[in-house]
Parts: C-alpha cells; structure tokens; sequence
C-alpha cells in the first residue's frame, strides 16, 4: 500500500493507501464517521485533498479499492475498462481532471466529449473528481452532459425534467393505490414511470398491483412504463408467469458483499435484464432495469470495507454502485439520497451536497441519474432543505425526481417531493417534461405552450374514470 | 371544472381509501397554505416520535392486559435515543444478556418487542400483535419468553435469539415515523439467529397498524405461513416468499 | 395588544400581540434566540404560523409593530400606504394572500399584477407572509416579478443577473484597487456597480478613489456606475465638492433607533438622493441612491425593541429597512445576508434561508434587489451553501449579486462570491449581463452570442492598460 | 493571447500591490484546482483564529518587551470562546470591574486591548501599535494604565471607561479574520464613553496590519487627530471625520 502525505500548517498528514485518501479527502459526513474513517479536521480534509489532487488518475487502474480476487463488483469495473475512451485524460492527475471536466464544460460540444469519455472513467475516478469539486461545480459539469434512456418515454433529454409517480400504500389495497395515481396524474406526474414499493413481499400483491397500473396506463393510453419494486428474484419469477412486467427493479450497492445482503449477484441482475428485454414491451427504447442506491446502504449491511480490511467511504461506494449498473443500461437509476436515515448523512447540508455528488458521479459514468430528493423525521432535516436540493438538481441536469402526494409516503415512512414541487421546478428554470409524456398532457388539455403542466381538478377530467368502478 | 364543493365530494369517498394526502389541490404550483402548515405540524411531532423513550411499565401494563406473561427486558448499547439515532452498531449490540440465563434456552420460535425508531408504534400495536401471533402459532412450537428490547435495532435479536437457542426468532419492531403514520410496527422473521445474519437472511412482514394498516391477525397469518416454509427450507431470507396471501383475512 | 392563541396536539399556545406573532412564527433563526423572542419549539412556532395564517392582512395597517408615534420608519410605512393598490388583497388573511401570490406567479402577467401591488403592501405584510412560504415559494414568486432600475446600464430585467466588482483594499491603496477592478473586468464583473469600502473614514481618500473609478470607467468607455460606500454625510460632502458622485450610499435598518446608530436619519437620506439626482449624471435612469441591510444589524445596535417594548424578530425588521429604501427609489439595494455573524444568522442553512426571505420580501415590496451572498469564518458555513444559495437566488431572479477577487474580501474578513461563480451559474441558468454592459463586452470581444463572457487574460486586452503607468 | 509565463509575469508585480487574490486564471467558468483547495486551507486556518484563546501571559510579555508598563485585565461574561461568538452581548458586558478600583479615575485618555475575534491579531500588533499610540499622544494628556479585556467586544470598553473616568476611551480590537489577513486590529475612538454608547458615537480606524495594512505610525497620528477633534467638538462619532490624512507617514 502506497502512503501518500501532505505536510499543511506544520503538521504532515499520512494517508495509508488509496481507500484512505479518499476517505479523509471526503466532505464531512456522518456514515463516514460512524465508519472510522473519516478525517479528523478540517485541515486534515484539505490536507488528504491536496494529496489526492496530486494522484494520478491512472493509479485507480493500478491500486484497487476493493479487492478484485474477491469483489465481483471490483472485476466489473476492471475488466469493463475501455482504455481508449481514457486516452484523453489518462496522462491527468485528479486535480487536473477537475480542471479538464470544468473547461469541458462550457464547450458547445461538452455532452458529444463527456459521453464519449464515460466508458473510459471507473466509479472511483468519479468519485475522486467529485471530493474536489465545489457545490457549484457539481452542477456545472453534469449540466453540460445529456445521458439518455427510454422505454415508453425518452428520459434524461436537456431541457427536461420527468417525476416517478410513487403511489404507496400500506397494504397494497387497489382503490388506495389507484386514488394516489389519479391525484398524481391530475398534477402531470408519471412521466419516468408509475412505481409502487409494495409493502406485501407476496409475489401475488405484486403481480396484482402489476396488473392495476397496467390497465391504467392502456384505458388511457398514458406513455409511461409501470413498475413494482419488489425483489428482482421476485420479478423474475412473475415474467416467468406472463404478468405484464415492463421494468424489473432492484436495490444494488458498491460491493458483492452487500448485493449478497441485498440478496442479489451480477447474475440474477443479468438475468432479470435478459428476460425484461425478451418481452419487447418497449416502444421508443429497450432499457428494462431500474436500479436505487444510497450512500450508507454497504455501510448499513457491514459490507463496506475495502483493500486490507479498511472501511471504504460512502460515497465512493455509492460510485461503484453506478459501475454495477451502467453493465444493465437500465432506464432509471436514483439515488435514495435521505432516504435510509441521519446516521449516513446526518442533516440537509450533507444530504444536498450527496445528492448532488451522485448526480455527478452517475451523469459522469454514463448512467441516466434521478434523484430521490427526500429526508427522514429522524434526520436534521426539513422541507426547505428538500426544496434547495431539488431547485440545485434541476439546474444540474437530473433526469428524473420522485414525487408523492403532500410529500408524505405512507408507507415507507419519509418525505419525498410532492407533485407541486415538481410543477414550481420546472416552471422556475424552464423543463419540461419528457417529450412523449407532453404530448400526451397536451391531448388531455394539461399543458400549455411552455410545456407547463396545468394541474386539473377531477370533475369533468376523463382521469376520473380510474377510481369510478 | 367543479366547484369546491364537488371537489371535496368527489375525494372524500378516495380518502377513506388511503392515508396518503391526496386531493389537496392546488395554488398556481404550490400547496395550499393550510395543507402546508398541516405538514410542518406533522413534522414537529413525527420528530418527537423519535424520541420519545418506550414507557416500559406501561408496556408491561398493556402486556398482562393482553394477556401475555410476564416479559424479559434487555438493552442495546446506545446510551439514549439521541446516540440510538446516531449509532446504529451500538442499537444492534445488546450491553448485558446476563438476565436471559435464567429464561432456559432451546426454543423453536421467541418473539424480541424492540421500540426501534418508533418506541409509540409498540406502545399501541405491541401487546395485540404478541397476542395475535401467540394465537396463530401451531401449538406444537416450543416457545421461548417473551423479551422487551430498548434502543434496539433488528439485528440486536440475532444476540438474543442465539442466547436463547431460538429456531426461529420473531423481532416486531417500531418503523421510522413518517408524517401521517407514525405508529407502525415491523415483523422480521430469522431463521436460527445468531450474530452476524445479513438482512437477505431474514423476511419481513410490514406496516402493521390497524384499521389502516396491516391487521394484527392477518401478520401473524403470514408470520405463521413464512415460519413453516422457512423450517421446511432450512433458511429464511429472499429464497422464502410467502404465496398464500389470504385477501379474506381482516385485521 | 391582541392576544392570539392557537392550540396543537393539545397545549394551546399565546402570543401577546403582532409583535409575539410574528417572530415566533419565523424559521429558526439564532438573531431572534439572542433577542429572546424566538419560539421555544417546532411546535409553537408551527401553532404561531397557524395564528398568523389567519390573520388579516388589514391587521397591519392598524395593529403597529413599532410604534408609529416614536419611530419615523413606521410613519414613513404608514402614511405612504396606498389603499388602492392595496385593494386587490385587503380582504384576504396572511394565509390567503400566500395562495394568492403562488397562483398570481403562474400567470403570464404575473409581473405587472405584483408591481401593481408593490405599494399597497406593508413591509410587515411581506414578512409575515414569508414566514409561511416553503423555500421553493420564496423561489416561484420573486422570479415571476421583474424590478428594474437604471443609471448607466439597466438591471433587473428578466433573464439577467448582474454583479457589483468589489476591489476592496486595506489601505485604500490606488494601485492595489486598479489591480482587483481589472481582475473584475477581466472575468466581465461589474455590471451593477463598481462599488469600493473604503478603510479609512477619510473624506479625502474617499475622494481619491471615487476618481480612480471615474478614471476607469471614462477611459475604456465602460456602461457601469462607480460607488465609494463611505457614510452618507461623507458623500454629501464630497457631491458638494465637486467630486464625481454617481450613488450615495448608506447602510440602513428598520428602526428610528437603529439607523440613528448608523448615524442617519430619513432627511439625511433624502438630502443626499436629491443632491445625487441633481448631478444627473445617469444615462438610462435616474436611480441613485445605494443601500445595504441585513437580518440583525438592528439587534446588534440594540435598536431593536417594538411596541410594549418587545424585541422584534429580525427577518421583519429586515423588511422594514426596504421600506425605508424604496420611498428613495434605489439603483441598487442588498442585503448583506451572512455578512455580519452566526449571532444573527448561526450557519449555511439559516444564511440561505434568510437570503431568499430577503430578495422575496424586497421584490414584494418593489425594491430592486440584490445578495450579498457571504459568510464569515465565525460563522458554521462554507462555500458550498454559497453556492447553493447563489443558484437558488440566480433563479428567485435577484437583481445582482456581490463579486470580489477569489471569494476573499482582504479588507472586510469575510468571503463573498468570486468572479467566477457568478460566470457559471449564469451559464447553468441562462442568465446574462446587464444589456448596455454585455453590448461592451461584446465590443471588446469578451462576450459570445448566448451572452456568456469569454474571460480574458490580460495580455493583449485593451484593459491591461488600467495598470500600465 | 500570452503563455502562462506571460501572463504570470504579468500579475506578479500587481500582486505585490494588494493582497487580494487576483489573477487566479479560470478552467471553465471556475476556479483551477489549486486555487480552489488554498482557500479550503486557508478557511480551515481562519476558523482556528476566532476560537483560539488569547494568551494573555505572551501578551504582557510582548508589551513589556515594547515597552509598555504593567496592564490591569478585565474579562467579559461570555465563559468561552464559542460563548462569546453566540452572544455578543455577553460580550460587551465586564464579569467584574473590581480590580480596577486600584487604578484610579479620572484620565484624559486610556486604551483597552481587547482580543475580539481575532486574539492572533492581539499579539502580532497589539504591543507594537499601543507602543506608537503612547508614543503619539499629546504629552499634556493624563493616561489610564493600559487595560487587556478578552472575551470582549467594543463596547465592553464603555464600561471600563466610565469605571476608569475616561475622557476618550481608545479600544484596539482584534477584528474578524479574513482568509488571507487574520491579523487585523482596529481601533475605535469613544468620546466620555459610558454604558449605552451608540456606535454612531464613536470612530474608527481599521486594518491596522502593516505592512500589507495600515502601519502602527499611521493609524496612531490618525487617533490623535480625530481625539484632537473630538475633545475640540465635545463629541465623537459621524460628526467627526478625519480631514488631515497625511500620505506620507509610513507604517
Ligand atoms: C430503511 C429501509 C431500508 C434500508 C435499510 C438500511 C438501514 N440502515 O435502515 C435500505 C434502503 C438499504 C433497504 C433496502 C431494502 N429494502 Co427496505 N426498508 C426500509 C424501511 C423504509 C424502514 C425500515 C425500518 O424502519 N426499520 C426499523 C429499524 C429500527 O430497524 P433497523 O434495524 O434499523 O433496520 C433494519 C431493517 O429495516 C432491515 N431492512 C430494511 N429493509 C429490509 C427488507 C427486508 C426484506 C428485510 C428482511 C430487512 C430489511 O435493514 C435494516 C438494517 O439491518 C422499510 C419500510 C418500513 N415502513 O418499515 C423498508 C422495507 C422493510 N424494505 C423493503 C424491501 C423490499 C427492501 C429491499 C429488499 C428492496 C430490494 N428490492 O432490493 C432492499 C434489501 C433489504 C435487505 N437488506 O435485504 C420492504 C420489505 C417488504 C417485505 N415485506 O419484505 C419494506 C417494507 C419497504 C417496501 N415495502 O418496499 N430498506
Ligand atoms: C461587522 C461590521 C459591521 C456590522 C456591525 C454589526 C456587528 N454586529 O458586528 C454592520 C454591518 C452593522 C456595520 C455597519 C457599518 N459599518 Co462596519 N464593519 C464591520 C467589520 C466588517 C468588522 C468589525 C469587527 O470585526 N469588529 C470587531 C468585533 C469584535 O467588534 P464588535 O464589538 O463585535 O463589533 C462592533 C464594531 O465592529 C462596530 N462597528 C462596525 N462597523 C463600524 C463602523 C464604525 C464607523 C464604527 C464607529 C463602529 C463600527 O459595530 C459592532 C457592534 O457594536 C469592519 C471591517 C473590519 N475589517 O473590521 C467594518 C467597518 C468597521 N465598518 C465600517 C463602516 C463605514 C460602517 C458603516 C458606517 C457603513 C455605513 N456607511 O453606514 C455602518 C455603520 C456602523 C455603525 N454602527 O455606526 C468601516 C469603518 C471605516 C472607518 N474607518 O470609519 C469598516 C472598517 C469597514 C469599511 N471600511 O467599510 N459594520
């Protein structure tokens, strides 16, 4: 292991390794702490900061951060490397890379130069970059980048911003699911997907919330794609079955030791793609998969150490995470940002400044980012923060935000987005939704020009028609 | 469009349906103030939730008036709910298991009521669970007694389950408190616990809050049905799905 | 005094008067902690927003909050209200005019409909419904209302962000000013103003600068204003001297007693706004005047007491202050949002919060508003929540924001935005120079078709000449 | 366009002219690597100088080494560095003035060095600047003995000046650190201070730093005329206004 120092103010710094580096190089962050590995001051961060500026980007080909005998995760990435896409930065160290992406940026051909790089840059190069980077940084570079998908509906063009509708419900009861999708719909929301976590882990709930959505999405001809978040293994098992399945989701992490918590392997996740794409059911695009991550999720399974035992940071694992699910070209992939609780990310200054590095992170890999911009009541946090990190994605270029009703899932016991947030974002900073959902909003007399959603009342709107049974 | 009128009458019949704020209409882009102020207000008390400490007596109280014996007690490591919150490795380690040794030990199945991060939720729905579940588990099953468990997070059951050589350990557990719901309990079922089971070894039966939640009768039909197959199995976890939901069961 | 109560989760709740009301129910905030009126829980300060929702609007225009006898700045408030303008929302409760104003701000003439309504509007009126805005309404309504103003170039306009260069030096040195005024120009700065503090209180130094600037400004022929920020009696002066004065400025407050801390009444005011004005020294507008506020600056000079001798919360008197600003009809006005301390503002998440109440309430009220976006290293923030909040009032449309060397104020000890922070979130956002000023920076090839400046390195720029001597 | 040799050679003398951080140059719209992580240094540093205490025992050792005879110490209410940073009020208020009653009343002038935000200010030019202002001061005025408040704030000083019977109280404070200057002193002029003293009443002479900021010569002969001024007005503050700068005294 390659020791790396700074000397700053009279005191030199030793950072043992790679993983170390970038632990201490980390913005302060509460799962890191919980972890060990955090830096201790302010100076020793900008010391580990400096040092790491210094590092070769080519070094993380070299020296790895989770082992490749034993990490499926760690082979991926390795072996998936394409070393001409490299070519153009390979000679940088991380300082300079962030001076490179930053110039890149405001080239009229940046998203032509950065999507073409993608292949060629690891999640731990990403998350490098990112630990140097400032707020404001964060949103210029995947601002300039254009990563798009597409099933039903193209995700992820510039200019655009799309919402999952999330309508959960305690015990999966139909009327009280189809009631939170009609008042989403009524507030132009759905275009990324209509996405329910079921509360029942019975494959016959999902198969019949499967079936719910799916009938509404063909009695009114909505272009969107359905998807009920249960466990993949699950999901497969119900394609298997012939229930109308368009998007097989899966939680994943940073390494096999966590995927295994989460009880899945590259290979289960290979073949829930192979048997999504089989069905065909895509119209403007084949990507099947829909990925979550989180920071703090390997932590929280203990599955997070790296090369010689040592706890890896947070969000460097969460970047590997994206390494996992660029393999699957899925159609979404969002991180839960405040979602698992104040112990990874303690309050809304770090969970703004996460949010955003993912979205970075994601963007720059090449994977079509949404953010789950939300808190826990156990969190340091409140709706204003959410309102910050929503207004800052938007301005970043995230493809895609969750959004409830009222803020407030039942079910999973959190605050997301409410569907007004999404309608004032996009109005404020000028998005519109994706193009093939518009239109449709458009048939229904729900947008206008500007490509604003006009939010209706049921009475008299053939949504309506959804709860009249 | 409709008037207001209409409007509330057309979501009223809706709400009943679901918790989740539906219908609350709009102001340009915005929530309407009194919706907005309704869930700053949420907020203020969902938090109070959290730290609010589990009144044990009373708990204890609700047990025997549910009539279940008398309960062991352990506690995590976190010193108080604020460090419970911020340490969840301390929350899955218990500081003492000495007052188990007098419990015996080789059960088929033990049930651990853990206040989590909603000590109310096992305040309000903990007594008729156990006793539900206490029902619903065939008769055959040895069972161990029951434990009360303080700033505790699930997989502080794993130590209690192996100090009590459980087959099978059930923990109900507080859920987060989200903004409507803040009273929610969790079912986690391990096969042959000890330390160290990862959460993929483990099933889950959640949002059990009646009326609008899961019904007590109906958890432990499904906590019954998932113990069988994961004793015919050998293991517990993602490879165990439960498929016999029965719709006709209430709460 | 009325006595409101309200009752929550079974304790009821009291607040003896306005005063009470109103600053239990504003966001947390450490100013109002010190001042010993905060609300003492997130419940009480949620059952004081339920209070105040229901609350007239015509409340304010009876039940003082200074009392009107002793406080000049109440008069001014007072006896300039225009109940016609007024009119549109007399009837609605606090509650309501926040619906109104959300649903005013999706309409295509949103902008008139506020500017209309500016001097019906009370400086309490505007804090008041603040306190019940999410930050992403105090995002929506300021970014649908344009307040323009004019001398040399135009600000305000719709789709532009405008800076003040900001060449503070800490012995007033002319040679140390010249080199930061051409690090500005060079990064396109200065569109607002080219606004100095001077060190010393000297009249004569002062002087001397405010002819550097001229000197500038004249010999490259640039569309901008110049300020030296000395106390307005100072400015006075040097008008009558003869020393070329564009903007008077002065530092005010909402209270009587703390502008008298400041050592300024209104008549001061008002003689140095006429005596400005007679220069006539503007080209596109005849705005002169240059002022500076900030949450707490009352309460730091004990200034702060209302009726019954109640401390008042400090988010309202902020909005008093742009009462006093806007019967002068400024060029520019900014609050100095972090500027002053973590007593008044304790970390990033307060200093933002603060700084978009601040552009909303001034917008309200009519005042042409700019942030100084800043904080101190007493205070717990950093960079990042700059940046963030830099975003965020980019797309609440402030006026203008503050810009010096590298984010670090030599003279003041404390850190601004630097000159590039204000290039890219222009180019995230879309926004542009003042137009007079962009057509020189198109003249003297620094500016691209889309607006965005080229930043230049000076050798070989025309502006190198400003340190050849 | 010129190579970056050009352009360096280009700024290095202007920099030398100010201490402001021009000519950064520009990646994109921001600011390059290096530049970016020396002000995260240099924020790391800064926040260390407000919280660092004075070391008052260093400080009378400075000021005899300049000179200075004997000083009596105050302190305020506030308990500790990050006390007086959330409450200036404490701040400006003396825990006790009692020792002072040894000192005497009735002075023409009298200076008080308080630590303020920046200690590290205190000690760089605290004993080298009350050197030039004892030096400065008309020889016909009686002087108070110097007095060393920590934990205070300006106003502090009134309370001092009132209990020591001052005609013109003269407060040198350590000011707010900056990234680059952390150093700063500014002083402050109240004519007959006593409690309540508006700071409209009072004058100022600031960044007092040599030799990037103003020189200890400077700032002294600048006190003395404005105190010259103010004993001849019977007042201080924004009627008084320093019209005798005279450039060519040095630092
Ligand atoms: C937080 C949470 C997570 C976090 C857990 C990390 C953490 N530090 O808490 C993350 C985001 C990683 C997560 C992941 C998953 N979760 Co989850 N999760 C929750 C949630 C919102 C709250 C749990 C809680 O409050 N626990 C109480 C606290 C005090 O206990 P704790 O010891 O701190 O937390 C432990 C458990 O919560 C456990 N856990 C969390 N999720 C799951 C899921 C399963 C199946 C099991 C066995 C355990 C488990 O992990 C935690 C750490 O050990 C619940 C919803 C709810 N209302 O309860 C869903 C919930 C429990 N999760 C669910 C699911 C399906 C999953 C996934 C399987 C999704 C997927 N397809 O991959 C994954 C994998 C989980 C695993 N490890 O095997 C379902 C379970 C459905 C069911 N009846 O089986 C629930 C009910 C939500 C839902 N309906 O979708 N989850
Ligand atoms: C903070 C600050 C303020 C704050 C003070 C509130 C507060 N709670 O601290 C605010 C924003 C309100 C302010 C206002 C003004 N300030 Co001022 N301020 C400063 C600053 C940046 C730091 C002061 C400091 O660190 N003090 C040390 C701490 C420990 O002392 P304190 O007891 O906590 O703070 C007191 C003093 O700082 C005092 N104070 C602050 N500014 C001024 C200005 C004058 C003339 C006086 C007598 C006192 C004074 O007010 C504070 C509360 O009692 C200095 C710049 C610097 N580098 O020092 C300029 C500075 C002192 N201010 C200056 C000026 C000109 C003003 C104004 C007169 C501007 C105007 N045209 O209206 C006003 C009015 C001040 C007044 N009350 O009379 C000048 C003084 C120039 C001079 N040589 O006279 C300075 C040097 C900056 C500058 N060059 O522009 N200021």
């Amino acid at each position: 292991m390659t020791v790396r120092t700074h000397a700053l103010n009279g005191t030199t710094y030793r950072f043992d390794g790679l993983v170390d580096l970038l632990a201490k190089a980390t913005p302060k962050r509460s799962g890191d702490e919980l972890a060990g590995c955090a830096a201790s001051s302010a100076a020793e961060r900008v010391a580990a900061q400096w040092a790491l500026a210094d590092e070769p980007l080519a070094t993380f080909l070299n020296e790895e951060v989770v082992p490749y005998e034993t990490d499926e995760v760690t082979r991926l990435i390795m072996d998936s490397h394409d070393p001409d896409a490299f070519a153009p930065v390979s000679s940088l160290t991380v300082g300079e890379f962030r001076n490179w992406l930053l110039d890149v940026a405001t080239r009229p051909d940046s998203s032509a130069i950065l999507t073409a790089l993608a292949p060629g840059l690891t999640p731990e190069m990403a998350a490098a970059v990112s630990k140097l980077m400032s707020l404001q940084d964060l949103i210029s570079v995947p601002g300039a980048v254009q990563v798009t998908s597409g099933f039903r509906t193209t995700l992820g063009l510039k200019g655009t911003l799309a919402t999952r509708l999330q309508p959960n419900h305690p015990t999966d009861d139909p009327a009280g699911v189809s009631a939170a999708i009609l008042d989403g719909l009524l507030l132009g929301s759905g275009d990324a997907v209509v996405g329910i976590n079921p509360a029942s882990d019975s494959p016959q709930a999902s198969a019949d919330l499967l079936y719910l959505i799916d009938d509404v999405r063909q009695r009114l001809d909505i272009p969107t794609q359905s998807c009920v978040l249960t466990h993949v293994t699950t999901t497969i098992g119900l394609i298997e079955a012939g229930v109308p399945v368009d998007l097989p989701f899966q939680s994943i992490a940073g390494t096999e030791k966590a995927n295994t918590g989460f009880g899945v392997t590259l290979a289960i996740l290979r073949e829930a793609d192979e048997a999504a794409r089989s069905l065909r059911r895509g119209v403007v695009g084949d990507n099947v998969m829909y990925f979550e991550t989180g920071q703090g999720s390997a932590l929280s399974a203990d599955a997070h150490r790296g090369v010689g035992g040592r706890p890896v940071d947070e969000q460097t694992l969460e970047a590997r995470a994206y390494g996992v699910a660029r393999a699957f070209s899925p159609l979404l992939l969002n991180t839960v940002v405040g979602f698992i609780g104040p112990e990874y990310l303690h309050d809304g200054k770090q969970i703004i400044r996460a949010g955003l590095e993912d979205n970075f992170c994601g963007k720059l890999l090449g994977v079509p980012m949404g953010v789950d911009v939300c808190y826990t009541n156990h969190a340091e946090a409140d709706d204003d923060d959410m309102d910050a990190l929503l207004t800052l994605l938007a301005a970043a270029g995230t493809n895609y935000v969750i959004c409830v009703p009222g803020t407030d899932d039942v079910m999973l016991g959190y605050q997301s987005l409410s569907f007004h947030n999404a309608l004032a974002v996009r109005r404020s900073l000028g998005l519109r939704p994706a193009p093939e959902f518009e239109a449709w909003l458009e048939r229904m007399d729900m947008a206008d020009r500007a490509g604003h959603v006009v939010p209706r009342d049921p009475i008299g709107s053939p949504l309506a028609e959804l709860v009249r049974r | 469009m409709g008037d207001d009128l209409q409007i509330s009458e057309f979501w009223a019949p809706l709400r009943r349906t679901t918790q989740a704020r539906i219908g609350l209409g709009h102001t340009g882009d915005g929530l309407p103030t009194a919706h907005r102020l309704a869930l700053r207000e949420a907020h203020a008390l969902a938090r109070d939730a959290v730290t609010t400490p589990l009144d044990v007596p009373s708990l204890v109280e609700g047990l025997a008036d549910a009539g279940v014996p008398e309960a062991y007690q352990v506690t995590s490591r976190a010193a108080d709910r604020d460090e419970y919150v911020r340490r969840p490795d301390l929350g899955r380690l218990p500081a003492d298991l000495g007052g188990l040794a007098e419990a015996g030990a080789g059960f088929d199945v033990g049930i651990v009521l853990a206040d989590g991060l909603s000590p109310r939720a096992v305040m309000d729905h903990g007594p008729a669970m156990v006793a539900a579940l206490l029902d619903a588990l065939p008769g055959d099953l040895t069972r161990a007694p029951l434990v009360i468990a303080t700033n505790a997070r699930v997989a502080l059951g794993d130590h209690v389950g192996e100090a009590l050589g459980l087959g099978t350990l059930l923990v109900l557990i507080g859920e987060r408190p989200g903004l409507s719901v803040a009273d929610s309990l969790g079912l986690y079922l391990t096969h042959r616990p000890r330390p160290g089971r990862a959460d993929s070894e483990r099933n889950c039966i959640s949002n059990i809050h009646p009326p609008e939640g899961l019904g007590y009768r109906q958890a432990a039909a499904t906590a019954v049905r998932l113990l069988g197959a994961s004793r015919e199995l050998g293991r517990s976890g993602v490879a165990v799905k439960d498929i016999g939901v029965d719709r006709a069961l209430g709460g």
